[in-house]
Order: C-alpha cells, then sequence, then structure tokens
C-alpha cells in the first residue's frame, strides 16, 4: 500500500501518522504539502491531526480551501481511500467530503484521553479487520469533535451503515450526537474519526488497537 | 529631543544612583529611546541585578553539560550524538493580569528559548501555584492559565507531560506560572547567540512587531498594589500558529550552514536580544528600524525596540545567505527582512527615519549593567513535629481519605486532561506518575522529566527546603528508572529588597548548590522571578526546579502502578515520623507549622542509585518515591494507579502509626515484585546498610487494608482523590476564544 | 468600506458556550437573564466603494469560508 | 428585551484569528480585503422592560465578565 500524508501549516500529527504507516507499512509515506495541486501516485490519504491553519475561524474551514484538498477530492472521487483523522475529519466535513460538522466540545474544553470505542461497522476498507461491536481504546485530543448533523442525515448515515465508531455508552468525550466517532461517505471510501487510531499501534504507548486500521487498509489496498 | 527627567527615569524603574551609572557610561545624557533600552536592560528581569552574586555558586559543570547558563537555555549530551536541551521560564505577572493569554505567551517563550537553539520541542512541563481555592479569583485563574497553556502547547504539537499544582493563599495576589520545555537536538548542531563578525546581515523573521506589552520586562521587575490592575499594562497575545510556522521555519534553515546566530525576542524584544548577540559575540550592531515589519502604523523608534510582540527572532546570517533565508520564511508566510548589520564598534546603534536614536556601549548594558550584593537577615528555622511527635489519635483511614480529597493531594486529572499528553508518539509516561517520560524519537532511550519543590519546607527553612527541591526532583527521575543528568531551575520569591526576603533567596540558593554538587546534578540553566508580592505580602519562597534524566531502555521503565496481586510490598529508606510541615498535620490538625523535613543528601544518592538498580536491572517496575503526604498516600497512589489492593502494617517500627504513615521523611521509595524478588533485594540492601522494610502485600481485595486500623474501599477513596478538581472547577466558564 | 459579518449558530443548533455563559450570569446574581447566545463578528475593511459588489462579495466569503452552512447563519451589514 | 453584545480586541492587540482570515480571503481572491478583526456576539434575553436598569446590568457583565478589559472592548445594543 502506498499512502501519503498532507502537511498544513500547523498540521502536527503528519509525522505521527506518517511514523505509523512506515511501521505498518514497511514504506515510507509521501509528505504532501497543501499548496501541492497533484498527489503523488499512493492508494490511501491521511488528512493528519492538529491544528491546520491555526484552526482560526472554524477547525478545517482554511485546509478545506487549499490547493491540496482539490487533488484530494479528485483522488476520493476516483474511488481512492482518503482517512481523515482528528483535524483531518474536520477538514473532510469543511470540504463537503463527509456530512455534517463537528463542533465545540460540550464540555467546552479540550480533551485528551483514551476513550473505549465500538466498532459499529465492519464493512469497510478501514474496518474489514475488526469484529462488529468489539470493544477498542483510542486516545482522543480535541476541543471541538462534538458531531453534529440534522436528524435526517443522522438517519441516512445510520441506516446506510456508515457510522463506523461510537464511543462506549458513557464515554462520550464530547457530546457527539448519537456517540459517533466516525463516518464514512457514501462510496465508504472516504473515513473520518476524531479519536487517533495511529497513537495506538505502538504497545510501549498504551495499546495497539489502532493495529487493525491499517491492516484493514493494507488488506485492502495492496 | 525629550528630557530626561528625575521622573521620567522614575518612571523607567532606575534608581536614582542607576541613572548616575548611566550617565557616567554614556558620558552625556541619554535620548529617550537609549533610557528606555538601559531600562529594560537593567530590570530585574534581563540583568539579574540582585541574584547574580549567589547564582554564580552553583554547580553548573559535567561531563556530559555541552552548554550551562548564559545561553537561551541548557545543553546535555545524552549519547549517540543526540543533545538535550531545556529550560524553565516564569510568565508570573502576565497571568495574573491576563490568565489565558499570559500563560500562553508563557509557553510560547520557553519553547521559543529551546527551538532557538536548534533543537524541536519535544515536551512541556507546568508548574503552577494559586491562591487558596475559597478565594475569589483562584478558579477563573486556574481555568484561563490551564486552557492557555493548552491552547498554545496543543496547537504547538508538542505535549505537555506533567507539572505541578499548589494552592496556598500566599499566591492569592501573585500565582506564579511556570512553564518547563525539553527539546532534541544533535550535539553537533547546537545554534548559540553569540553575533560573532562584523559586516554580517542581521536578520528578522516572524510576526509583525506591534505594540505589545511595552515595557512588560519592567512590569516583571515591580511589585503590584491595589492600583496595577487598572494601569493594566498591556498583555501579549500569543498565536501559536504563526509559532508554529517558526518553528518549522527555523529548523529547516538550521539545517542549512546559513547562521552565525540565532536568538529569540523575548521580554524587551529586539533591544535585548540585539544586546545579547552582540555582548557575546564581542561585536556590535547597527539597526534600521524602518526595516522592520511593523504591524501598526507610527509606531516610533523607543515603541520598536522596547515592543514585546511574540513569535519573532533574530539572526545573524553569513553574508550572502539571505536570499536563501527568505526564501524559506516566505514558504512559512512569514514575514522576514534584513534590518541591519554586525559592525566591530562594541556599540549597539539605532537608527530611525534618517535620525540616530540610540549609540551606546554594549557592554555598558552587559558587564557594567548593576549587580547587587543586597543585604540579607536570615530569620530562625522553624521547629517542632521533628521525630515521631505525638497526635491526637484519629482514624488514619479516614485521614488518608481526606488528604487525598485535599486540593493539594487530589489528581490533577482536570489539569491535564486538557493537555495533548501524546502527540509526537513517544510519550511513554504520561502525567500521574513520578516523572514523565518521552522516548527519544527513533530509539529506545527515554528523558524522564519532573519540576518540584514544596514551598511550605521553603518557608520554614529556605536551606532545607531548597535541597529537599532538587532532591525530590532527583528522587522522581530515579523512581522510573532514569539517570539524573541536570537541572533547570526557576527561582520565584517576593522582593529582594527585603533582608528577610533576600535571606530566603540566599539560603535556597546555596542548598540548591549543596544538593546539586552532592547528587551530580548541576544546574544548566534557569530563571528568576522576584518582587512577587502585592500590598507587601510576598509568596512562600518558591524555587521550583525542573530536572531531567536519561534512561537507556524505555520498555523497563517503571510505574508507580501496582500490578498483580500477591507481590510483597518494600519500604526502603529510613522513617522516622517527621511531621513537621507536613500535608497530615495541615489538612487533619489545621497546622502550618514546625520544622521543613531534614535532607540526608548521602542516603538520597545511596538509596536512590540502589533503587534505580534494580529498575535498571530487570528486576523491578513497581516504584514510587515517597513525598508529600508520607507512605500511606503513596501507598493510596499506587493502588489506585493499578486497581490493585494493599495490606500493610508498620513492620516493627517503634514509630506511632501516625507518624509511621503520615510523617515526610525523605530518601523513601516504595518498591513492589514477587516474594522472592524482594527476599533477594531485602538481603542485598542488609548488605549495603540501607534502612527498609516489608510493610505489606498486593492483595485481591480493592481496598487499601492497614492492620489493627481497617481498611477502605479504592473506590471511596478514588472518589475523593478524583472528585475535587472537577468539582471545585465546576463553577467556573471556561473561557472562549 | 467597512462590513461587519455576524455568524451565529442556527436556531435549534446547540450552543453549550451560550447555555454556559447564561449559567454563570445567572451565578453572578443578574436574574434577567435568559437564553444566550454565542457567535461570531467579523469585521472587514474593504477597498472600492461599489456596495452592490461588496455585498456579492461578502455573500460570496460567508459562503465559500467564514460560515458553516451546515449548522451557521450569517449576516451581512454594510456601514459606508 | 434583546440585547446583543460585541466583545472585541481593543485596538492595537494583535488578533491572530482575524489576520488569518484575511489572509485567507486574499487567497481565495477576495483581493479588496483589507484588515480583518474577529470578535464574539452574544445575544441574551432579558427579562424586565427597564431600559436604563438593562444598560446597567449589560455593562457590569461585560465588566465581570463577558469581556476582559485588559486586551478587550465591548459595545451593548438593546433592541426592544
Ligand atoms: N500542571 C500540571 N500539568 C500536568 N501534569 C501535572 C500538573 N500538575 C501535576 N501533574 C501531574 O500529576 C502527578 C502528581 O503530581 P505531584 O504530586 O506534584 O507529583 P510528585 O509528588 O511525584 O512530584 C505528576 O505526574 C504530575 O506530573
Ligand atoms: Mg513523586
Amino acid at each position: 500500500m502506498k499512502s501519503a500524508v498532507i502537511v498544513f501549516p500547523a498540521s502536527n500529527c503528519d509525522r505521527d501518522a506518517a511514523t505509523a504507516l512506515e511501521q505498518m507499512t514497511g514504506k515510507a509515506a509521501h509528505m504532501v504539502w497543501h499548496q501541492d495541486s497533484e498527489l503523488p501516485d499512493v492508494d490511501l490519504v491521511v488528512l493528519p491531526g492538529g491544528f491546520s491553519y491555526g484552526d482560526y475561524l472554524r477547525c478545517g474551514a482554511m485546509a478545506s480551501q487549499s490547493a491540496v484538498m482539490r487533488a484530494v477530492r479528485a483522488h476520493a472521487d476516483k474511488g481512492g481511500a482518503v482517512l481523515g483523522i482528528c483535524n483531518g475529519f474536520q477538514v473532510l466535513t469543511e470540504t463537503h467530503l463527509l456530512p455534517g460538522a463537528l463542533m465545540r466540545n460540550a464540555g467546552l474544553k479540550f480533551v485528551c484521553r483514551p476513550v473505549s470505542l465500538e466498532v459499529d461497522e465492519t464493512q469497510s476498507a478501514f474496518t474489514r479487520k475488526y469484529s462488529k461491536g468489539e470493544q477498542v481504546s483510542f486516545p482522543v485530543a480535541h476541543g471541538e469533535g462534538n458531531y453534529y448533523a440534522d436528524d435526517e442525515t443522522l438517519n441516512r448515515i445510520e441506516g446506510e451503515g456508515r457510522v463506523v465508531f461510537r464511543y462506549a455508552a458513557g464515554d462520550n468525550p464530547n457530546g457527539s450526537a448519537r456517540n459517533i466517532a466516525g463516518i464514512l461517505n457514501e462510496k465508504r471510501n472516504v473515513l473520518g474519526l476524531m479519536p487517533h487510531p495511529e497513537r495506538v499501534v505502538d504497545p510501549l504507548l498504551g495499546g495497539t488497537d489502532g493495529r487493525k486500521m491499517f491492516e484493514s487498509l493494507i488488506e485492502t489496498l495492496s | 529631543m525629550t528630557a530626561i527627567t528625575p521622573a521620567l527615569v522614575k518612571e523607567h524603574g532606575l534608581s536614582e544612583d542607576e541613572y548616575a551609572r548611566i550617565l557616567q557610561l554614556m558620558n552625556r545624557e541619554p535620548t529617550l529611546v537609549e533610557l528606555g533600552i538601559f531600562s529594560v536592560m537593567w530590570s530585574e528581569h534581563c540583568s539579574y541585578k540582585s541574584t547574580r552574586v549567589h547564582l554564580a555558586k552553583l554547580p553548573t559543570k559535567a561531563s556530559w553539560v555541552i552548554q550551562g547558563p548564559g545561553e537561551n537555555a541548557g545543553v546535555i549530551d545524552i549519547g549517540d550524538g543526540d543533545a538535550c536541551i531545556f529550560k524553565m521560564e516564569s510568565h508570573n505577572h502576565p497571568s495574573f493580569i491576563e490568565p489565558y493569554q499570559g500563560a500562553a505567551t508563557g509557553v510560547g517563550g520557553i519553547m521559543r528559548d529551546v527551538f532557538t537553539m536548534g533543537a524541536r520541542p519535544i515536551a512541556m512541563m507546568n508548574a503552577l501555584r494559586f491562591g487558596e481555592p475559597s478565594h475569589p479569583k483562584t478558579r477563573h485563574l486556574v481555568s484561563g492559565v490551564v486552557s492557555g497553556i493548552g491552547g498554545y502547547g496543543n496547537c504547538m504539537g508538542v505535549p505537555t507531560v506533567g507539572g505541578e499544582v499548589n494552592f496556598h493563599k500566599s499566591y492569592n495576589g501573585n500565582i506564579l506560572v511556570n512553564a518547563m520545555c525539553v527539546g532534541l537536538a544533535k550535539a553537533n548542531k547546537i545554534f548559540l547567540s553569540a553575533a560573532k563578525g562584523a559586516g554580517n546581515p542581521v536578520v528578522y523573521v516572524g510576526s509583525k512587531t506591534g505594540r505589545d506589552g511595552i515595557h512588560g520586562a519592567t512590569m516583571a521587575s515591580a511589585e503590584f498594589d491595589d492600583a496595577s490592575e487598572e494601569k493594566r499594562p498591556t498583555v501579549q497575545v500569543g498565536d501559536p500558529f504563526t509559532e508554529k510556522l517558526l518553528l518549522e521555519a527555523c529548523l529547516e534553515l538550521m539545517a542549512t550552514d546559513a547562521i552565525i546566530a540565532i536568538q529569540d525576542m523575548g521580554a524587551a524584544g529586539l533591544t535585548s536580544s540585539s544586546a545579547e548577540m552582540g555582548d557575546k559575540g564581542g561585536s556590535g550592531i547597527e539597526l534600521d528600524l524602518d526595516k522592520v515589519p511593523q504591524r501598526e502604523a507610527n509606531m516610533t523608534a523607543y515603541e520598536m525596540m522596547l515592543s514585546e510582540s511574540q513569535e519573532r527572532m533574530l539572526a545573524v546570517l553569513k553574508p550572502g545567505r539571505e536570499a536563501e533565508a527568505e526564501r524559506i520564511f516566505r514558504k512559512w508566510e512569514l514575514d522576514f527582512a534584513v534590518i541591519g548589520i554586525t559592525t566591530d564598534t562594541k556599540r549597539l546603534v539605532v537608527k530611525h527615519k534618517g535620525r540616530m536614536e540610540a549609540d551606546m556601549p554594549i557592554t555598558a548594558l552587559s558587564d557594567e549593567a548593576p549587580k547587587y550584593s543586597r543585604p540579607y537577615a536570615e530569620q530562625p528555622v522553624a521547629v517542632g513535629f521533628e521525630n515521631a511527635p505525638s497526635l491526637p489519635k484519629r482514624d488514619i483511614l479516614k485521614s488518608l481519605k481526606q488528604i487525598m480529597g485535599s486540593p493539594d493531594m487530589c489528581s490533577r486529572r482536570w489539569v491535564w486532561e486538557q493537555y495533548d499528553t501524546s502527540v509526537m508518539a513517544d510519550t511513554v509516561q504520561h502525567p500521574g506518575g513520578d516523572a514523565a517520560v518521552v522516548r527519544v524519537h527513533g530509539t529506545k532511550k527515554g528523558l524522564a522529566i519532573t519540576t518540584d519543590v514544596t514551598p511550605r519546607y521553603c518557608l520554614a527553612n529556605p536551606f532545607e527546603g531548597a535541597k529537599q527541591a532538587v532532591a525530590e526532583a532527583w528522587r522522581n527521575i530515579t523512581a522510573v528508572g532514569a539517570r539524573p543528568l541536570a537541572v533547570t531551575d526557576n527561582l520565584n520569591y517576593g522582593n529582594p529588597q527585603k533582608p528577610e526576603i533576600m535571606a530566603q533567596i540566599v539560603r535556597s540558593i546555596d542548598g540548591i548548590g549543596e544538593a546539586c554538587r552532592a547528587l551530580d546534578f548541576p544546574v544548566i540553566g534557569g530563571n528568576c522571578s522576584l518582587y512577587n508580592e502585592t500590598n507587601g505580602e510576598g509568596i512562600l519562597p518558591t524555587p521550583a526546579i525542573g530536572g531531567v534524566g536519561l534512561m537507556q531502555d524505555v520498555a523497563r521503565m517503571a510505574t508507580v502502578a501496582f500490578r498483580r496481586v500477591g507481590d510483597a510490598v518494600l519500604l526502603i529508606g529510613d522513617t522516622r515520623g517527621h511531621l513537621g510541615q507536613s500535608i497530615y498535620l495541615r489538612e487533619i490538625e489545621g497546622r502550618e507549622e514546625g520544622a521543613a523535613p531534614p535532607v540526608h543528601l548521602p542516603s538520597e544518592k545511596r538509596n536512590g542509585d540502589f533503587v534505580r538498580k534494580l529498575i535498571e536491572g530487570g528486576r523491578v517496575t513497581t516504584v514510587h518515591d515517597v513525598s508529600d503526604g508520607g507512605l500511606l498516600v503513596a501507598l493510596a497512589e499506587m493502588a489506585l494507579a493499578g486497581d490493585v489492593g494493599v495490606d500493610v502494617g508498620v513492620a516493627g517500627t517503634t514509630v506511632e502509626t501516625v507518624p509511621f504513615f503520615f510523617g515526610e521523611d525523605q530518601a523513601r521509595y516504595v518498591v513492589a515484585a514477587s516474594a522472592e524478588e524482594i527476599d533477594k533485594i531485602e538481603g542485598e540492601l542488609r548488605t549495603a546498610n540501607i534502612v527498609h522494610a516489608i510493610i505489606g502485600k498486593t492483595i485481591a481485595s480493592k481496598v487499601v487494608r492497614v492492620e489493627r486500623e481497617g481498611e477502605i474501599a479504592l473506590s471511596e477513596l478514588r472518589a475523593a482523590h478524583e472528585g475535587w478538581f472537577p468539582r471545585f472547577m465546576s463553577e467556573e466558564l471556561p473561557l472562549t476564544n | 468600506m467597512k462590513a461587519r459579518v455576524f455568524v451565529t449558530l442556527k436556531t435549534g443548533v446547540l450552543d453549550p458556550q451560550g447555555k454556559a455563559i447564561g449559567h454563570a450570569l445567572n451565578g453572578l446574581g443578574f436574574d434577567a437573564v435568559g437564553e444566550v447566545r454565542q457567535g461570531k463578528v467579523i469585521d472587514i475593511e474593504l477597498a472600492g466603494s461599489d456596495e452592490a459588489k461588496a455585498r456579492g462579495d461578502l455573500k460570496a466569503m460567508c459562503e465559500k469560508l467564514l460560515a458553516n452552512t451546515v449548522i451557521e447563519k450569517y449576516e451581512i451589514e454594510l456601514k459606508g
């Protein structure tokens, strides 16, 4: 699997994502600058966590207007896989590659801690190695991860099996509607999630529950 | 030209004597700009005029020290060509006035100190002291400071991995916000601030200059009174986004060989950065302020020289390399301008709009800056409650619960969950343990980091209290299995012009020096924050110690958590039952009294070296030092961290139950391992002549059980321990942006 | 020209920030305070003097960047 | 009564958000955009009908909670 990590000004999990990708695939990821209007030939594009453009105005708003996002959209339109983690998820909603919006945490504070997630959907390139209903622990680290969409949208994405990860009952860190932590687009090739799978691939760092996501991708895309 | 009146001199915080000295050094009346430059460079903040003679007594050398005090940050060798760069600094006054922005810009400032030397910041710490919880401002200050630290550090993508939080009424009018940054660089790629050579371009990079915090450095050197809040000097607003770009751009430029010297613009901005670079390089600097990128219209030379706008750096490049550097900064969408040139005159020359605004010898700002041996009057040290004093009989498990749920001893989870602790994917020990541990990226090595000081000990006995701060930092690093390597300090006190405060400063520095020498733990940097007084009420003397240590294999790291049922629990070190200045005495008996616990440095070293060897040898992975609150608190923390119960007794000592379990005797560790392993360790302890006792074992029942006293459920302890902070803060509206 | 753009949450979208402010104001003894909503105000200096064009531009700025119309609505004010 | 409170950074205080928005708008081709400043707007529902009292209260709310007057200034608008 060949992968690329997009680097926006003030992305800050770009190196973490690249490290995890290299560890899992054995191949270095391409680092792509936000002003580039073309992507290298890759199977997976990762939009990493961080504070693109300072997260000023709204998280992900300015990144959605960058040159590279036109290329990312084209990649997604062709069926290429896109994984948006944390700020990357925010960028995807702002770009309307995913529905809904990520609002300020209901508790109004930044929150960084491991959370329990339920894998709700395994019919995807990102989660096929997990089992349905499996509980995993990923850390979250965000101030604006409160997923919002109108009821009609929520019903639709639930009905279409596009809610991939949910916060386990009682462990919703941000007030997200219906405990939603991660969703797919209609074509199921774009995933956005607030928790950080790339921070749980190394046993020394508090778990390996994120590995199966990368293994799923490798199996699907290689 | 503005006439320099005595009132104007006074407004600049300069004494009559100091002004007389200026006239002598200049040989003429200074211009207003020159007066402003003197005022900031001769302020306590920049010149360390009250502390310099004493700081010179600190040990600063060791074979692994690459750079001691004097640069933006200290540097140590951590092997394999890697260097660790770190420093701690205060942002006390601004944080009191505007907690969010004050704390945020404090974080930004200390990060610049570290990356200006060529390091990528890899971890942040924060040592915080607030007024008593019942004070009407405390909640708001806690909320603002914590979100400010998080707001800046999280955006920078540097994990904030630990710190301290204390509450005490002495900080009601003067909170302390001390931030520490640790970075990594290649040992042969360290950047210094010496602007050597003449004819080299001086370049300005980063944000534009505005009228921010003019006279901030002098503010940090003045006492507050009730009017200060009304006067409210401008506080700077931090821009972590720009700082992140500045970090990446600087590291990119540093990968080339275009830089001769580089220095961040901290307090006193353009003035101190240019004066210090010229001073260190033995050169002169000529600045053309027309070239300075400006955020506001019609800025004067005075304003530009004294502006404390954030996120700016000054560098001296090799001639001809300007275009290459400019390309990098433009790529990161930052301002870049050549604003001057180095000379061989050893003078600082400032021109603006065709006028000569300043022309002064740089040594007048550095070597010739005042240095005072202020008079000091040592106070008698507090005594009492030393060797197992008798106190009223009380239910010790109830006392334990009360202590675990008290403001100073409860969990700081509410704080650290607002910090990104795991970004950069190298945090192997998160907040909650003795020291944080971050891996050296791409290796098995780890850096252990801690900040410590127990201000109430320092008030009772400044010398022993300062020794204790160093010893505790050393112990916390040891307890995770790392070898303590070096220290940065942050000395926070009241008004040094009061002889009793000056005595605290002098004796603390003596204590730090003695402990650092005995523990081979040199001081490689630091910061002084004086005049922390409001209406004549000073803070507790607070010499915060930031320590860094190195471990070779993070897989062997120890944590405080009990790991299994059936392990034996061993106490290493001597328990005499010292209750003076203890948490028990304060929280349970309501008495802030007694002697500070004495620190016996040879025992610290011997016991600590022993424990570290156990960890390095892979023989134990559960270790906790005994500090605030004493033994029973340490045991409870270990049980809670592992969610494993423990059953303990007094193990045949002659010390009474309360002093045994709550005394704060130093040089102690609790270790847990299998009974066979502990047996072997006991034999070795006997041979080494180290006082120790097996005090109990871990058990299946989730309780803390004390022989003859009963037991308390972990769930009950946890509720008390985790409960206080969120409950206290639930009344505060989080700051908004 | 100077323009002021208001970006506020759509009715029906929960505003925890506003709620917290209202709660805090009540706590401070301001009992008359009922619902509170918080939004953003963006002040923009615009070159040129063609009002109609300015309005058009501002609308485009809001749609493209300043507001996220999934959750937010906007108002534009022009002052000479 | 309905009140609208504007809380904005004082002139001269750096506004990183405003700066970034301005930069982004220029980047999107809105060349006429000059300086941009961002602030907060807080909409408050107030019981009662005494305008003078409402104004007094709102001022107190701003001073006590809504603005940090070290770096921010505020304006109050009352609409019937
Ligand atoms: N301001 C803070 N930020 C992050 N972590 C903190 C802060 N204050 C305390 N902690 C963490 O809480 C734990 C307990 O702190 P403390 O009681 O001071 O430890 P110790 O007694 O070992 O020095 C430590 O791991 C420390 O790093
Ligand atoms: Mg400790």
